[in-house]
């Protein structure tokens, strides 16, 4: 399987608001390679970047520095990217968001042809339409709709024919099922595993809920104030997590099952008083882990390599 | 808080100059008038007349205002600027001032009202008297209340005579002023009611009145006050038209005899306080912007420590 | 899924109050060029009661009201329509290039809209006609410039949500460059906001316009103007209402229908959504 | 099983919405009970009526919201018929609620602690400021919080997501209420903030005997705190029992087809998820027959006409299906 996309030591900081504050570091030197037809799961909590870095690497985000290979050419050095925005596509989260309320479902779909092809006919793009919607499971009739006719499933469904129709080979899902209800979610996700089958496509899997990534993905990395914690293969993560934030996030997830589920109530108790800002230098998990030691504090733990494909920032290692 | 109103109100004089340097400039394209000597002053020697350039009459002129409240000489009757125009202001002003507070203490409870109404009739009848009352003109209005109430009823004269009389003015301007103060509290307190932490207040057990009174007025307030800016630039011109219909002699007359007869002096002079009041209103909508907003009081240090020292004290 | 769309025309009040709108706007047009008499012609004598041959009678000098009304709905339309459309155009235009631009040229063109909305538009107006030459209509840009501000906020505000939303982001990650963002997506969900918000501009401007005629600013005395109008009708008001009443009402009645249809367009526009 | 007193029974509760498109029937025919010192939860999809039968127990519906029929009968008095007044009184200080997104939760012009003072004294006047301020420390601490001191000074817009909840919820126990409705609590939050909301609601039930009406749409939380369970779809209950009946001897297609559409961590990714088809219940022009006919792969002629009744499969464990008979036992 050759190698689809590399990055490289991608950084991308937010200038503080307020004068004097601190840069909000989304991005934090992150490096990742996604092979082709395979799928990167990115997991994390609200605020941790993973969306920041899915629009990085599309450079719908201008991130600050490092560099991006698309089959080996850097995107950072090109100037047009318009030739390869039609192999890179994203979907987004609120379905009613991301699609124009103004716009019919056959324009919606139609958008990308339209701008590379102009010259592209009518007829033809009908036929490309229903072709597209046919694949993603959407009856012809709701050509002629507008998305607030939609229920959330089939607005998911527009999205990603949208991103289907200049046969891209790599999507970013950020976040595509979460405002999803259980069995339009189970819908979605077998949907984009046919096509992925079907077309070879890879994605960029992003989510904060680990059960769906590890469902679809094959390699996970777990994300934490803007770096990468944990990188290792979806079923080697679950059963043997190294770093104390997954494990963290393993033992939240409630199982959904009464026999296990009945763990204690160990209430953990908040911390200070408001969201405290990461620290700025050495772990960022420090001040929630309880096995920080005062050299985890100095220096930031690079990803090393705890286990065949299994890598951790930890200073424990 | 202090040093910020502090700096916002010396703001106000290159406020109200930069005004009269662009009424200047409009002067200056001016066809037939010679714009050596647009304003004409007591003490001007004969022979002096057309040598000073623009900007040197500019700075003269300001000089003159700020320091000394000299407006010049009125073109047509040679009398000093000064008594006339701030006699004049005075009763423009004082019919702006006590309407602009009555509008608010009519328009604000009209729009909780009406909020609080939300689909029900009472709240399209008044969304719609407010949009009607708010656009059309204060002469229909005057001519409305003047025909009912001064003709039919007889109650009042058309012209004013004795101080009875100024109530119908005085309602024309509120009636405008309250429909533009409903309307936006109107909009702004449904907004609030929308919000989730009025259920949640409600759930607490807390009792309608407390929640839509104490909670939600205060952040639907932010809109009404920020506004107060423009209702002060409505009720003005609203005081203009007023003054004509009924013929007092207020700012607004001064200034359109001062038009039809081409005194240049008199306009400068009448713009010059209008530029003045618009300027002390913003300051005011800046200060009750403030006292509105908590997250500005906070970042403001003369709030903060207010509210502690006014607070519990030490707990 | 039929396309449940509210069509302008099933609107009835919408439709009435644009058929009103287009009868008032003919008879302003039509009427002079039937009626034997001119708005400065003496053609009887002086504050006849309304008759067959003078609809709406004589005013104190003997001109025939109804002539002179609808002279007179010429100027105070025309101006109102053209400076609403002046509004509106500079407006959008203002409003797209601070919403897009951003940062410094943003926040100059926010304070300027913040200084032109804080001075009274009526004081506007007449500085510009005073300057600019008396009774050559210069006050329709003072009236056009104070109809600017609203236009500017409401379209920058509309392109900063938009060109901030998923769907802009969606196109851009198609390829699409900010042209072609602001072709599909800028305009159509602006253009709605900004039709409703052109009529009550248009709306404005007709009442300015008429207050400026009532002070006797900008038009001078013979040409016939609704506020004009309103003025010398005022000084008969015991023995003859009706010469102030009608322009009142025929101004009451235009800005009535403005805002009706500015609703009905609101309506027609704002998409229905099906599902539950 | 049911040795502790009933607090809250809802008999055959019935919701609608007048909209200008048409009657929308949020709440078809509820029925479910809330026991002194358990936690009774409902579970369902988005549209299924689980808020709004919670909402119209203490009579929060919106505007355009009634409640048609059925009782909400909490210690021998039914809430539905109750005008503002009484309603108000029982807020608060006997049902207390909290809600899905606690950063839009707390009036941000307030601050916390004149918000939890204001709380105390709107119930109980004779309370002094004073003796208001120290109760809301001391309830605070209780929620876990270390510094209350500094949170009772500090404006909602300062504070994180978890900490806006524990706010919430020491407001809601401020006045020692009965029973506790949480309408998604821990949905907004993130998963580790979750795991510590649900252990301080788990202490409360276990050490002040809190009985809690949860209200979620993840099986897992489900799992995690209740004991007995309801599951809801276009405005019915399709099934009811306790956590082990639902979780492991589900009757009803539609639980069985939720169970396996969750996604579990020790299930790798070979085999495609269970997916249900179908598109949300009309809620204006509802169906006929089942709610959930046009949707169930069981679905039978009888299904499309006539509602089925609520079937008692023993042991306090029913289902609403036509497949299922009285007693236990699938007929198929």
């Amino acid at each position: 399987m050759s190698e689809l996309l590399r990055v490289e030591e991608l950084i991308k900081h937010f200038p503080a608001k307020k004068r004097g504050g601190l840069s909000v570091r989304a991005v934090n030197d992150v490096s990742f390679t996604v092979n082709e037809g395979e799928t990167l799961g990115l997991v994390g909590e609200s605020g941790c970047g993973k969306s920041t870095l899915g629009r990085s690497v599309l450079r719908l985000v201008e991130p600050d520095s490092g560099r991006i290979f698309y089959r080996g050419t850097d995107l950072m050095k090109m100037r047009d990217l318009r030739k390869v925005r039609e192999k890179l596509q994203i979907i987004f989260q609120n379905p009613s968001g991301s699609l124009d309320p103004r716009m019919l479902v056959r324009d919606i779909i139609s958008e990308g042809p339209r701008i590379h092809h102009r010259n592209v006919s009518r007829q033809e793009l009908q036929e490309l339409t229903g072709r597209l919607m046919r694949e993603v499971g959407l009856s012809a009739e709701y050509a002629e709709c507008y998305p607030s006719e939609l229920s959330g499933g089939q607005q998911q469904r527009v999205s990603i024919a949208r991103a289907l129709a200049l046969d891209p080979e790599f999507i970013v899902c950020d976040e595509v099922v979460s405002a999803l209800d259980l069995s339009y979610q189970s819908q979605i996700i077998n949907l984009l595993e046919a096509l992925q089958t079907e077309r070879g496509l890879s994605y960029l899997f992003i989510s904060h809920d680990l059960a769906v990534v590890r469902h679809i993905s094959r390699r996970i990395a777990v994300m934490y104030a803007g770096r990468f914690v944990e990188v290792a293969e979806a079923g080697e993560l679950v059963k043997h997590a190294f770093h104390p934030y997954t494990r963290l996030l393993l033992r939240s997830i409630p199982i959904p099952d009464p026999q296990c589920g009945r763990r204690g109530t160990a209430a953990i108790s908040a911390g200070s008083v408001g969201i405290g800002q990461a620290p700025q230098t050495g772990c960022a998990f420090a001040d929630r882990c309880k096995w920080a030691r005062a050299s985890c504090r100095e220096e930031e733990p690079p990803l090393r390599e705890i286990a065949p494909g299994h890598f951790a920032a930890c200073g424990l290692v | 808080m202090l040093g910020y109103f502090c700096k916002r109100i010396l703001l106000i004089i290159p406020g109200v100059m930069a005004v009269i340097l662009l009424i200047f400039i409009l002067m200056s394209f001016l066809p037939g008038t010679n714009t050596a000597r647009m304003v004409r002053y007591a003490d001007d020697p004969r022979e002096q007349a057309g040598s000073l350039s623009l900007l040197q009459q500019y700075g003269k002129y300001c000089y003159r205002v700020f320091l000394h409240q000299d407006f010049g000489l009125n073109d047509l009757s040679g009398l000093s600027l000064k008594k006339d125009l701030l006699h004049r202001t005075g009763i423009t002003v004082r019919i702006t001032v006590i309407s602009v507070c009555v509008t608010y203490l009519l328009g604000v409870p009209l729009g909780i009202y009406a909020a609080c109404r939300r689909g029900r009739w009472q709240d399209s009848l008044l969304t719609s008297l407010t949009t009607f009352f708010s656009a059309i003109p204060s002469f229909c209005l005057a001519l409305a209340l003047v025909i009912v109430f001064a003709v039919r009823l007889r109650w009042f004269h058309v012209i004013p005579q004795d101080p009875k009389d100024e109530l119908i003015p005085l309602a024309v301007l509120v009636v405008i002023g309250a429909a533009n103060v409903a309307k936006v509290t109107r909009a702004g307190m449904a907004e609030v009611l929308e919000k989730p932490f009025v259920l949640a207040l409600t759930s607490l057990g807390l009792s309608r009145r407390s929640v839509i009174l104490r909670h939600a007025l205060k952040s639907a307030l932010v809109p009404v006050f920020s506004i107060f800016n423009t209702i002060c630039a409505q009720l003005l011109c609203g005081a203009i038209v007023v003054e004509r219909f009924f013929s007092m002699s207020g700012l607004g007359m001064t200034m359109v005899r001062a038009v039809s007869s081409r005194a240049t002096t008199t306009l400068l002079g009448c713009a010059t306080v209008v530029a003045l009041i618009m300027s002390i209103c913003s300051v005011i909508t800046d200060l009750l912007f403030v006292l509105v907003t908590p997250s500005l009081r906070r970042t403001l240090s003369f709030g903060s420590s207010m509210r502690r020292r006014g607070g519990r004290g030490k707990i | 899924m039929k396309r449940k769309e509210q069509a302008f025309f099933h609107n009835l009040v919408a439709i009435t109050a644009l058929i009103i709108l287009v009868l008032i706007v003919l008879f302003c047009v039509l009427y002079p060029m039937f009626a034997d008499t001119t708005y400065w012609k003496i053609s009887g004598e002086r504050l006849q009661r309304p008759s067959l041959e003078h609809p709406l009678g004589t005013d104190n000098l003997g001109r025939d009201v109804m002539v002179r009304m609808a002279c007179g709905g010429r100027i105070t339309l025309s101006v109102a329509f053209c400076s609403g459309l002046v509004a509106a155009v500079t407006g959008t235009v203002i409003g797209i290039i601070s919403g897009y631009a951003g940062g410094g040229v943003d926040s100059v063109i926010m304070r300027l809209m913040d200084a032109i909305s804080s001075i009274p538009s009526l004081l506007l107006a007449i500085v510009f006609d005073y300057a600019l030459g008396m009774g050559k209509g210069y006050f329709l840009f003072g009236i056009a410039i104070a109809g600017i501000p609203p236009f500017v906020r409401l379209v920058r505000g509309g392109v900063l949500e938009i060109s901030g939303s998923a769907y802009a982001e969606a196109s851009r990650a198609l390829g699409a460059r900010s042209l072609h963002v602001i072709k599909e997506h800028v305009v159509r969900n602006i253009l709605p906001l900004a039709a409703i918000q052109t009529t009550t501009s248009m709306a404005d401007a007709l009442t300015i316009c008429t207050i400026l005629g009532y002070i006797s600013v900008g038009i001078n005395p013979p040409v016939p103007e609704w506020g004009a109008l309103f003025d010398t009708g005022k000084e008969m008001l015991r023995a003859f209402p009706h010469l102030s009443i009608v322009p009142a009402a025929a101004i009451i009645l235009c800005i009535i229908c403005l805002y009706l249809l500015g609703n009905g367009i609101r309506d027609s526009l704002s998409i229905r959504g099906g599902a539950a | 099983m049911n040795e502790h007193e009933i607090l809250l029974e809802v008999r055959g509760l019935k919701v609608s919405f007048h909209t200008p498109r048409g009657i929308v029937q949020a709440v078809g025919d509820a029925s479910f009970q809330v026991r002194r010192g358990e936690v009774t939860g409902i579970v369902g999809e988005s549209g299924s009526g689980k808020s709004v039968s919670a909402y119209a127990i203490l009579g929060l519906l919106a505007g355009n919201g009634k409640a048609e029929a059925g009782s909400a009968v909490f210690r021998g008095r039914d809430l539905l018929p109750l005008g503002e007044k009484e309603l108000r009184r029982i807020r608060g200080s006997e049902i207390s609620m909290i809600f899905q997104d606690p950063m839009t939760a707390l009036d941000p012009a307030f601050t916390i602690g004149k918000f939890l003072t204001e709380v105390l004294r709107s119930h109980d006047r004779t309370v002094s400021r004073r003796e208001a301020w120290r109760r809301s420390i001391q309830m605070l601490t209780a929620m876990g919080i270390r510094t209350p001191e500094d949170v009772m000074r500090c404006y909602p817009e300062a504070l994180s997501g978890g900490m806006c909840q524990r706010v919430m919820i020491a407001a809601a126990l401020l006045c020692g209420p009965q029973l506790l409705i949480a309408d998604e609590p821990t949905t907004a939050l993130d998963v580790t903030i979750q795991e510590e909301i649900l252990s301080l609601l788990l202490q409360l039930k276990e050490k002040q005997g809190m009985s809690i009406l949860f209200i979620t749409h993840d099986f897992g939380v489900v799992a995690r705190l209740c004991d007995r369970v309801a599951v809801m779809y276009g405005g019915y209950i399709m099934e009811s029992g306790s956590v082990e009946q639902i979780f492991h001897s589900a009757v009803h297609p539609y639980t069985q087809a939720l169970l396996r559409a969750v996604p579990r961590l020790e299930d790798d990714g070979d085999e495609p998820m269970e997916a249900l088809a179908g598109d949300p219940v009309d809620l204006i022009h509802p169906p006929q027959g089942c709610v959930f006919a046009p949707r169930c792969p069981q679905c039978s002629e009888e299904c499309l006409l006539k509602r089925p009744l609520t079937a008692d499969l023993g042991d306090g464990h029913t289902a609403a299906c036509h497949f299922v008979r009285e007693g236990g036992g699938i007929h198929v």
